[in-house]
């Protein structure tokens, strides 16, 4: 339902050709203003000698942000496809839990042996994590959309069953003392870079090609925008949506891996509450809860505005109550400084 | 009276201490021979649902109460119901502001935060700077950890040892990692201690730590509660964890709950009795406060401890 | 009645970004006045509308009511200025009774602010009375056709006893003769009322037959104005459309023996037994009043809806149950009707509405080519003479009409061989539909079958090889395009 | 935005004047469907001897579950408008801990002396506490409907800011030893009945008869069901918003002082994570997250097969695990079991 009044349609016309540049300009903006924010204020605490150096900017800080923010872009990555066609995933951060301690008694099994060259420590794990990825996010989609129900409540409920699950597969233990070459999917550097965000970036690069370039990604907007008219367009709305959320679930679950490999335990609380942070990134990064309308770089920088936010506020030392109190305007804020915005509800 | 019914309420079931605890209960000896039942209760880390869950406990006419409590003063009710109901009830690890309960078995945290930042003092000869990642804020836990703490570092020379930072990590490894990383970017080389008020932030700091590619030979970290991982991390020399005995903590409180209901002639039948003979007094299970000891692990009792693990 | 005009507008000028929507408006309605607001499709006709009710602010230009200057910065001073309007889209809400849709923001309350919905009933049901709508007021509206929502969005703009403006923007193009006579009868006796009445619709019958004025844009700017007495119908196209057109039904197609679709006794809970054959080369007309089920058959056969028996014959397969998807790719379009809610995705641009059914075409192991693609969509926009400044357009930007032109792009697009229209003039103007008609026999010329459900009896009789009419979701009577004329389809249909 | 296929017109034509009730017995069935399945299972734990009687069925258990399910009762009652309007408000939670944290202080301040002979120790706190709820709440509405923001993050901000300001009152503190007579609000019967129980009938009364019988409670389904047209209408969008969501705010304020009152001390962590309960009973309830369709009697249905699920289970004393699994499982069960359901998405 197309709810913005009449007087904005007129914001529409002017940006629709340069939209997609415009729309990332503004929550490049946002972002950059943020990240001047603190720079300044770094360079305020160097004046009265907190600091020695501005510490965000450099390179090392640059890259740590994006090794911490890598596990919830990934998670957002999928939470983009899934809040396009009009659902959301409430249980991405119980499945990257559940996947995270299942895969990881596989590692541990398996430490050293290999399978047809790939040395197994991570092969096999993320197979593993995979499929239980796939499934969950299967079982979510297939009922949403087979019973017409909302995505709310029915992830609302996986979220409390893969939990459960979670604790029950190691009775509520962690598993811990993982394999080495298994941690190096966490803590090891690829041409110089983080592993983890590695990951990040081939993922995201693949999905912006499907959402963007292919048939599927079309068909993702048509069912977001108007799920009757999409099934009379000739879509298969079903097969859709269970995709979707099936990628969703896949995505939590290689989360839920790289969470694992990097904190080297795997822990029935991980990814506790990650949902949001993973939805207020798409958010803010402009897609649509109504569905229909979004863009994965506008995610991008959503979960960078979140991922910069918390590592400035660590490395100025502001108090934890204040920190909450700013990261709450601040996301506000960031929403308001996008002028695409005034378009989606 | 044939079978016992003891309730006992969790704060929560997430943390690994947590399930040590639960194993403990189920391992006591009278609940292992099947004379003692135990229902587990998870409090699902809000007070309120612990009194709504103690209200049920009491409704299904169970015969003592023993709470983990989630808060100081939010779940005194528990023990104002239990004491209406006419059922003993007793308080474990963390405590509750009142003095009626029947009796409270727990570790003070106090003591355990005093006994890890002192350990770090005088590793760092008392100079330095350290860090402290604190437990959830207003939480007992953080309070009083927090204090030990400070009084350790208040015995070094006025000055010479200087808190960089302190922020809470909520309990959590993720998050105690990210914010030592984020330390870490700001304080290179400065941070010569490490103040885990519990494991597994102080576990997050090491893998902070190894992730900028630096070691933690550098460092004395120090946590508390004795978790798995941690006893391995002290095992190859990266920490020191303060062991706060589960098992202790809930057998003992076993027992006691069982000497109020049984009576005199109950004899405790957990060995934590015998394993603190010196520290701890069974008194006849009368005593309103029993101190389970704390245990600085080290490379001589690790290897034991990570047995009693198997 | 006091001498000053009850609206008169002066050199309105409104634009969306680079798109000039009205670049200069004159209007003026006096009192007693039916004033037709004739235009071709993006002329500004809505645009103009939403200004005066306060939806849209103008850009430069003055607008006065009753003699006084006024620009209304939102509905509800429009309203309180006595202004009422019947949009073009349906715009009710789905989960409130007919009665409360009626009266929203003007319910009969005590003071308190509580709801006297007796009352609340009982004068919706009375003003459905007044105007001869049978429609159970306490209905839930999105349970409701769309052409008695149109009815009921009707009553609505009626229902303000104090307005003495009321702008219909074309309110009888959902909707079938019947309640159109109804409609004008209303529309009359508030003219006689002294009130004055705008009347937007692109059916020149109706207006030379009910209006007494009129006034022409094109292309955002004013044309001219007049006395529907002082002019005829070929010069008041020719200010529409800026040329001359015969209006004749161009149709130049020849059905062959060889049946393509052949529909066996299909039957559902809203018809029953329905057969018919459409042959290749066929224009195959389908009439009946609203409800009648004609929708509901085409929903069927397209697998919208599911059947409960019978059977699809199509190409010589035996379809017993089918996905819209199984329909394309056998070779049908199907053009809805109602393009907002199960034609078009208002949220994605014209480009994607225009491709999105025939992207396997242009795209190798499900990647698009871009190249390719938008080569498609452009020949479309020309073919139907689409008014967008570009295909990123958001399609939900563009005026009734041409929505209705991107839906007919889309199926063109896929080639099929079997074209379903339901209602596909709707909304469309008249040098647009002449387009349409000849698009439509020129398909029927290369051998492909078309069905179209129409309410406009000339277009069926003028369009249809045969006709078949249906009647509370019976098939009542079949008739050749020779047999057929107004009247007795009229009475078969009723 | 209606995306139900065409194949449910069918379903709808029928049952249009039916709805209501239908809708009222879908979810009542699956509310009876619970209530039976834990009270055999009561029989058969005495059945074997676990229980000595069916406690579940008591009248004390039940009036129990009723003030166990008061707080989050209330808080789904305002979020009920809230999701009708086609929002979501992410921040009852968090407003509910700092109109109790604060508030509280004024407790323990009045004790006892008399305000025009009410006595204060209620008057006060409930005042000052209800003007927090209302800032709160004003201030996501006019925010939202301002900027055309998605209620999702800005309330999600407010969440984080409303947390913050909680710890900053008290640094972090919880506020305790709280006036006997405050604390009745939360412990005392009234009529037989649990004072929190008695509040949240009057209040769900009072709201049930704004929302189905004055104007305003028809604008507030206008708005969510189209606000195009509802603007169209003359209704004063914007206003009708606002008013929502500051109910909203005041409905999490007064939970926060009963749950205050109950457990006899303010906790700055009090509430957390309580708003997806809200959402869920609200959702449970049949109320659509599209807007525009819902009913305040599904709503109460939900809090109670919540409230219910959670007593039972933990009657029965199963293991936690198994708890949430169940619960998961359950929840989306009760939501299948609705036959209105079919509609709304
Ligand atoms: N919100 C908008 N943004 C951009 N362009 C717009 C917008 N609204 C209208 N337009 C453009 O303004 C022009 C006039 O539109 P309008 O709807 O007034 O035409 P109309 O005369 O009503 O046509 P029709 O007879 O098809 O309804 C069209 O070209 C349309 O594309
Ligand atoms: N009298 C009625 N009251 C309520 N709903 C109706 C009525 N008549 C039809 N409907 C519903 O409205 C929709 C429109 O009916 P349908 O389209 O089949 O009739 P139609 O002959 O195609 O009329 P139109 O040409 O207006 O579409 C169908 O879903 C039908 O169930
Ligand atoms: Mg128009
Ligand atoms: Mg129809």
């Amino acid at each position: 339902m197309n709810t913005s009044v009449a007087t904005d349609k007129s914001l529409r016309l002017p940006i629709t050709r340069l939209k997609p540049i415009l729309h990332k300009y503004g929550i490049v903006l946002a972002f950059l203003f943020i990240c001047a924010t603190i720079a300044v204020l770094g360079e305020i605490c160097i004046h009265n000698g907190m600091w020695d150096s501005n510490y965000f900017l450099t390179q090392g800080n640059l890259l740590s942000v994006l090794r911490q923010v890598s596990i919830n872009g990934i998670l957002a990555v999928g939470m983009t496809f899934v809040i396009i066609v009009a659902g959301v995933d409430l249980s991405v951060g119980s499945v990257l839990a559940l996947a995270g301690i299942v895969s990881a008694r596989f590692v541990t099994n398996s430490s050293n042996m290999l399978i047809g060259g790939f040395d197994s420590p991570i092969l096999l794990p993320l197979m593993v994590a995979i499929c239980i990825g796939a499934i969950c996010g299967f079982l979510n989609g297939y009922i949403i959309s087979k019973f017409r129900l909302q995505a709310f409540i029915v992830t609302m409920g996986m979220l409390s069953v893969a939990r459960g699950m979670t604790m029950l597969t190691t009775d509520g233990n962690p598993v811990s003392s993982l394999d080495r070459g298994f941690r190096a999917l966490g803590n090891s550097y690829t041409f110089g870079i983080p592993t983890p965000v590695v990951i990040f970036a081939v993922i995201f690069v693949a999905a912006w090609f499907l959402l963007n370039k292919t048939v599927f990604g079309r068909y993702v907007f048509a069912v977001g925008g108007n799920e009757k008219s999409a099934q009379t367009s000739g879509i298969d709305v079903h097969k859709v949506k269970v995709a979707v959320y099936t990628l969703c679930g896949v995505m939590a679950a290689i989360a839920g891996l790289i969470l694992t490999a990097r904190t080297g335990s795997a822990q029935t609380s991980a990814g506790f509450g990650y949902e949001l942070d993973a939805i207020a990134a798409v958010v803010i990064g402009g897609t649509s809860m109504a569905g229909g309308l979004g863009t994965l770089t506008g995610t991008l920088f959503g979960v960078l505005i979140i991922g910069v936010m918390n590592n400035g506020l660590d490395l100025l030392g502001v108090q934890s109550y204040y920190q909450q109190i700013i990261k709450g305007l601040l996301i506000v804020a960031a929403v308001m400084l996008d002028p695409s915005r005034k378009q989606s509800r | 009276k044939d079978d016992i019914k003891i309730a006992v309420l969790m704060y929560g079931m997430k943390a690994e201490f947590v399930q040590l605890m639960q194993q403990a209960a189920y391992d006591h000896p009278l609940v292992k021979s099947g004379e003692v039942k135990i229902t587990m209760y998870d409090g699902r880390y809000d007070a309120l649902v612990q009194n709504n869950q103690a209200e049920t406990a009491i409704r299904t006419n169970h015969d003592a109460i023993i709470i983990n409590p989630m808060d100081f003063d939010a779940n005194i009710d528990v023990v104002d119901m239990a004491n209406d109901a006419g059922i003993p009830v007793i308080v474990t690890n963390a405590r509750l502001n009142t003095d009626q309960m029947t009796a409270e078995v727990v570790s003070d945290d106090v003591e355990g935060g005093y006994l890890e930042a002192k350990f770090i003092m005088e590793q760092i000869g008392c100079k330095g700077n350290v860090v402290i990642l604190e437990g959830p804020k207003g939480g007992s836990g953080e309070i009083q950890r927090g204090q030990g703490n400070e009084k350790a570092i208040a015995e070094c020379p006025e000055g010479a040892v200087k808190v960089l930072e302190r922020k809470t990590a909520n309990w959590s490894r993720a998050e105690g990692m990210t914010l030592m990383e984020n330390w870490l970017m700001k304080h290179q080389g400065k941070i010569s201690g490490v103040i885990g008020q519990n494991d597994e932030m102080a576990l997050g700091a090491i893998e902070a730590i190894e992730g900028t590619g630096d070691s933690v030979d550098n460092y004395v970290i120090a946590g508390i509660d004795g978790v798995t991982d941690a006893l391995h991390a002290v095992k190859s020399d990266k920490m020191t964890s303060i062991l706060q005995d589960a098992n202790g903590q809930m057998q003992g409180s076993i027992d006691v709950a069982l000497r109020h209901i049984i009576g005199e002639q109950y004899k405790p039948t957990s060995k934590v009795w015998q394993q603190y003979a010196d520290q701890l007094n069974w008194n006849n299970g009368l005593s309103k406060r029993y101190d389970i000891p704390w245990t600085v692990v080290n490379q001589q009792n690790v290897d034991k401890l990570l047995e009693v693990r198997k | 009645m006091n001498k000053a005009p009850l609206l008169s507008v002066n050199s309105v000028k409104k634009s969306f970004g680079e798109v000039k929507a009205l670049k200069h408006i004159n209007f003026t309605l006096n009192a007693g006045e039916i004033h037709a607001l004739c235009g071709g499709n993006g002329a500004g006709k809505s645009t103009f509308l939403s200004i005066v009710m306060g939806f849209l602010q103008p850009d430069e230009g003055s607008i006065m009511v009753n003699g006084k200057p006024r620009v209304f910065a939102n509905a509800k001073e429009a309203i309180e200025a006595g202004i009422t309007i019947v949009q073009q889209e349906l715009s009710m809400i789905p989960n409130l009774t007919v009665a409360e849709n009626i009266y929203l923001g003007q319910e009969p309350r005590n003071r308190f602010g509580i709801v006297d919905f007796k009352t609340l009933n009982q004068r919706a049901q009375a003003l459905m009375d007044e105007l001869e709508f049978d429609i159970p007021v306490n209905a839930m509206l999105h349970t409701l056709c769309v052409a008695h929502q149109q009815l009921v969005e009707i009553a609505k703009a009626l229902s303000h006893s104090n307005a003495n403006i009321v702008f219909l923007d074309e309110p009888t193009s959902a909707i079938g003769e019947e309640d159109s006579k109804k409609l004008f009868k209303a529309i009359k006796s508030l003219a006689a009322k002294g009130k004055g009445i705008v009347y937007v619709s692109h059916r020149l019958s109706e207006i030379f037959e009910h209006c007494t004025n009129y006034t022409v844009f094109r292309d955002g700017t004013y044309i001219s104005e007049g006395l529907i007495g002082d002019v005829t119908r070929e010069q008041l196209i020719e200010q529409i459309i800026g040329g001359q057109i015969n209006e004749e039904f161009s149709k130049f197609n020849q059905p062959s023996e060889q049946v393509l679709l052949e529909v066996k006794n299909l039957t559902s809970k809203k018809f029953n037994d329905i057969s018919f054959k459409v042959r290749n080369g066929e224009i195959l007309g389908i009439y009946g009043l609203v409800g009648s089920g004609r929708s509901e058959v085409l929903n069927a056969i397209f697998g919208v809806d599911e059947f409960e028996s019978g059977s699809i014959c199509f190409n010589d397969k035996e379809f017993t149950k089918l996905q819209p998807r199984q329909a394309i790719k056998s070779g049908m379009a199907y053009v809805t009707e109602d393009r907002k809610s199960s034609g078009l995705v208002l949220t994605s641009s014209v480009g994607e509405n225009i491709s999105i059914s025939s992207l396997e075409q242009c795209s190798s192991s499900f990647v698009v080519n871009e190249k390719q693609e938008s080569n498609r969509i452009e020949s479309m926009i020309e073919l139907f003479k689409i008014k967008t400044p570009n295909k990123e357009q958001i399609v939900g930007n563009l005026s009734g009409g041409n929505q209705q032109k991107v839906v007919l792009g889309r199926w063109s697009l896929t080639n099929p061989q079997l074209l379903m229209l339901d209602e596909p003039t709707r909304g469309i103007d008249v040098g647009a539909k002449k387009e349409i008609y000849k698009y439509m026999s020129e398909q029927a010329l290369q051998g492909k079958g078309i069905i179209m459900v129409s309410s406009e009896l000339p277009e069926i009789i003028g369009m249809s090889d045969r006709i078949i009419v249906f009647k509370n979701g019976e098939l009542v009577s079949e008739l050749s395009q020779a047999e057929a004329s107004q009247q007795l389809l009229l009475s078969i249909a009723s």
